[in-house]
């Protein structure tokens, strides 16, 4: 097996002194440990007697240079981190979805089922006011959207839903919905 | 160095046991002996003799040390008989079961060093100090089902029907207004005295409705009186209110 | 900058492929970000499609042999960690843990011998108390943690050691403790 086959691509640093190998690994280390970025008079204490900082810290990020991992310098010191190009390979969102709020999700059924209605619809339906926060919420959900405005003075807007409502609640259509019939199939009977 | 000598030396050291194990572990290592081979009644005797150099110096003993004394002494009872009598037998069964507890201490112990003489995280070797997390939680979206779109549909539709429920059931309200009108359509017609109830409305459903509308009719009539255009007359308490025309009719021509 | 110079070097390698550069910086970046192992599995989800695991890490591995930081294959994970000759070097200036009593260890041994346990179990064995305070030590450093309850009167805790316990001994697994046999079948010499 071929081990770093190619000594003419990495350039031997013609007259800068190559530091020893025992103060690159102990450099290294320190670094890769440490909590903290490491500052270069913590550097001095521990490299062996003779050995120059910038030396040995050159030679080691010329090591890293190109690799998963870089040798950078930060306020306070010298740290390793992950090459900025990776990041997004790396990169793992976790999704932790929210609960819709309940008064927006009744907001949301009632215009899923009574589309295009206006706000003052939907209050005289929900017997309440609706909050700007909670129209707000769903728009920015992109569950609903406007649909024009209804002839009737002060033009109101008229809201409906979106196909990203669609797409959420996996309907192909809104007629997909089930019926209102159906969901109030045995009414509460006044007695 | 003398037994007692030693004696004395583990009886300065006995709060650095851990337990009258630990320091029957240590009698047996002094030994210089392979743990299977020790004779367990001199290790009886060291231990018993460390506790009695502890009283003697009143030194405050956790019940433990006391309890393996005890024990101890027991045993020893024992391991004094002579062979082939069953206390004897006995004697020898519970020795062994000394033995084997130790053994397992001391594999255990061995273990303890081998674990401490490993390469420690920590200690001998480092890991990341710093590291990265590339973890990122979004919580941005929404967790959206159809149980939960049509539980909240219907939650709606319930409340506003129960709050249309508190309201009162509207009913059919005959008004003073509609009673006067019908009193002066109808009193034209009028043959004679007849009961003020010939003059509500058909299609009374309710009670009450019945009954506020013989109220509207009642009041109705009472202004038509004042105003001269009929008579009212009743001839006894709570009977029948008749109502008659006055002379000359003057309700139908007002009316038109 | 050279990227990928020599096609003749990498690709067509035949049956033990030569893993590409791009899977050797992210295995690289991804187990060097952590502090804790990173299991395989991990490590399969970010590499490219058609890069074995093991190949990569063997090549990463061997890139890292005998630098200031070694590749080790632990608690059922990879981890980077300090090379341990330079361990008395680092002591000095990177702060460490508390070091485990003599009775915390054997409490440890005890546990990771005849785990799981319960606290008696812990104190036949030993024919003594355990003390609240070793149990606290143990449970701080992470090497312990409840698993869960003996379905025995008034239900006690039963006791075992945790992945950190293999991280911190640098086990791979538990089957890498020895036997206690092997064990004293060299017994500590008495001098």
């Amino acid at each position: 097996m071929e081990e770093e086959p190619l000594p003419d691509v990495r350039p031997a640093a013609p007259a800068e002194a190559e530091p020893s190998e025992m103060a690159l690994r102990l450099a290294e280390a320190l670094i890769f440990a440490s909590a903290e970025p490491v500052p270069m008079r913590a550097l001095g204490q521990i490299l062996p007697e003779g050995e120059e900082v910038e030396v040995v810290l050159a030679a080691l990020a010329r090591r890293y240079a190109g690799r998963g991992v870089e040798l950078v310098s930060v306020a306070g010191g010298m740290q390793f981190r992950t090459a900025p190009d990776l990041g997004p390979s790396l990169r793992k969102v976790i999704q932790q979805p929210r609960r819709l709020p309940r008064v927006a999700m009744e907001t949301l059924a009632i215009i899923a089922y009574h589309q295009p209605m206006t706000r003052p619809e939907i209050e005289a339906l929900r017997g309440t006011n609706l909050s700007q926060e909670t129209l707000d919420v769903l728009l920015e959900a992109g569950l609903i959207a406007p649909q024009g405005r209804k002839e009737a003075p002060g033009r109101p807007t008229l809201w409906g839903t979106t196909s990203h409502f669609l797409a959420a609640f996996g309907l192909a259509s809104l007629s997909e919905l089930p019926r209102r019939e159906d969901l109030l199939a045995s009414p509460p009977t006044p007695t | 160095m003398s037994e007692a000598a030693s004696s004395e030396q583990l009886l300065l050291r006995l709060e650095g046991f851990e337990g009258p194990l630990d320091l029957l572990l240590e009698l047996a290592r002094a030994q210089k002996l392979d743990l299977a081979r020790i004779s367990i009644l001199a290790l009886v005797e060291q231990y018993l003799a460390v506790i009695e150099g502890a009283r003697a110096v009143r030194l405050e003993l956790a019940a433990d040390w006391l309890v393996m004394a005890a024990w101890l002494a027991w045993l020893k009872s024992r391991l004094l008989l002579p062979a082939g009598s069953p206390e004897a037998d006995e004697g020898e069964r519970a020795a062994d079961v000394l033995a084997s507890r130790l053994a397992v201490l001391e594999g255990l112990r061995a273990a303890a060093l081998w674990l401490g003489a490993r390469t420690l995280l920590g200690r001998d070797v480092f890991a990341r100090g710093a590291p990265e997390s590339f973890v990122e939680i979004d919580r941005s979206r929404f967790r959206l089902d159809m149980p939960s779109l049509l539980a909240a549909y219907l939650g709606a539709l319930r409340r506003v029907q129960q709050a249309a429920r508190y309201q009162p059931a509207p009913l059919t309200i005959w008004s003073v207004q509609d009673a006067l009108g019908r009193l002066e359509r109808l009193l034209g017609s009028l043959p004679d005295w007849v009961s003020l109830e010939q003059f509500l409305p058909e299609h009374l459903g309710q009670p009450e409705e019945r009954r506020a509308a013989l109220a509207s009719t009642l009041l109705a009539s009472l202004e038509m009186a004042r105003d001269g255009v009929l008579w009212l007359r009743q001839e006894q308490p709570f009977g029948p209110v008749l109502v008659g025309r006055a002379n000359g009719g003057t309700a139908s021509t007002e009316t038109g």
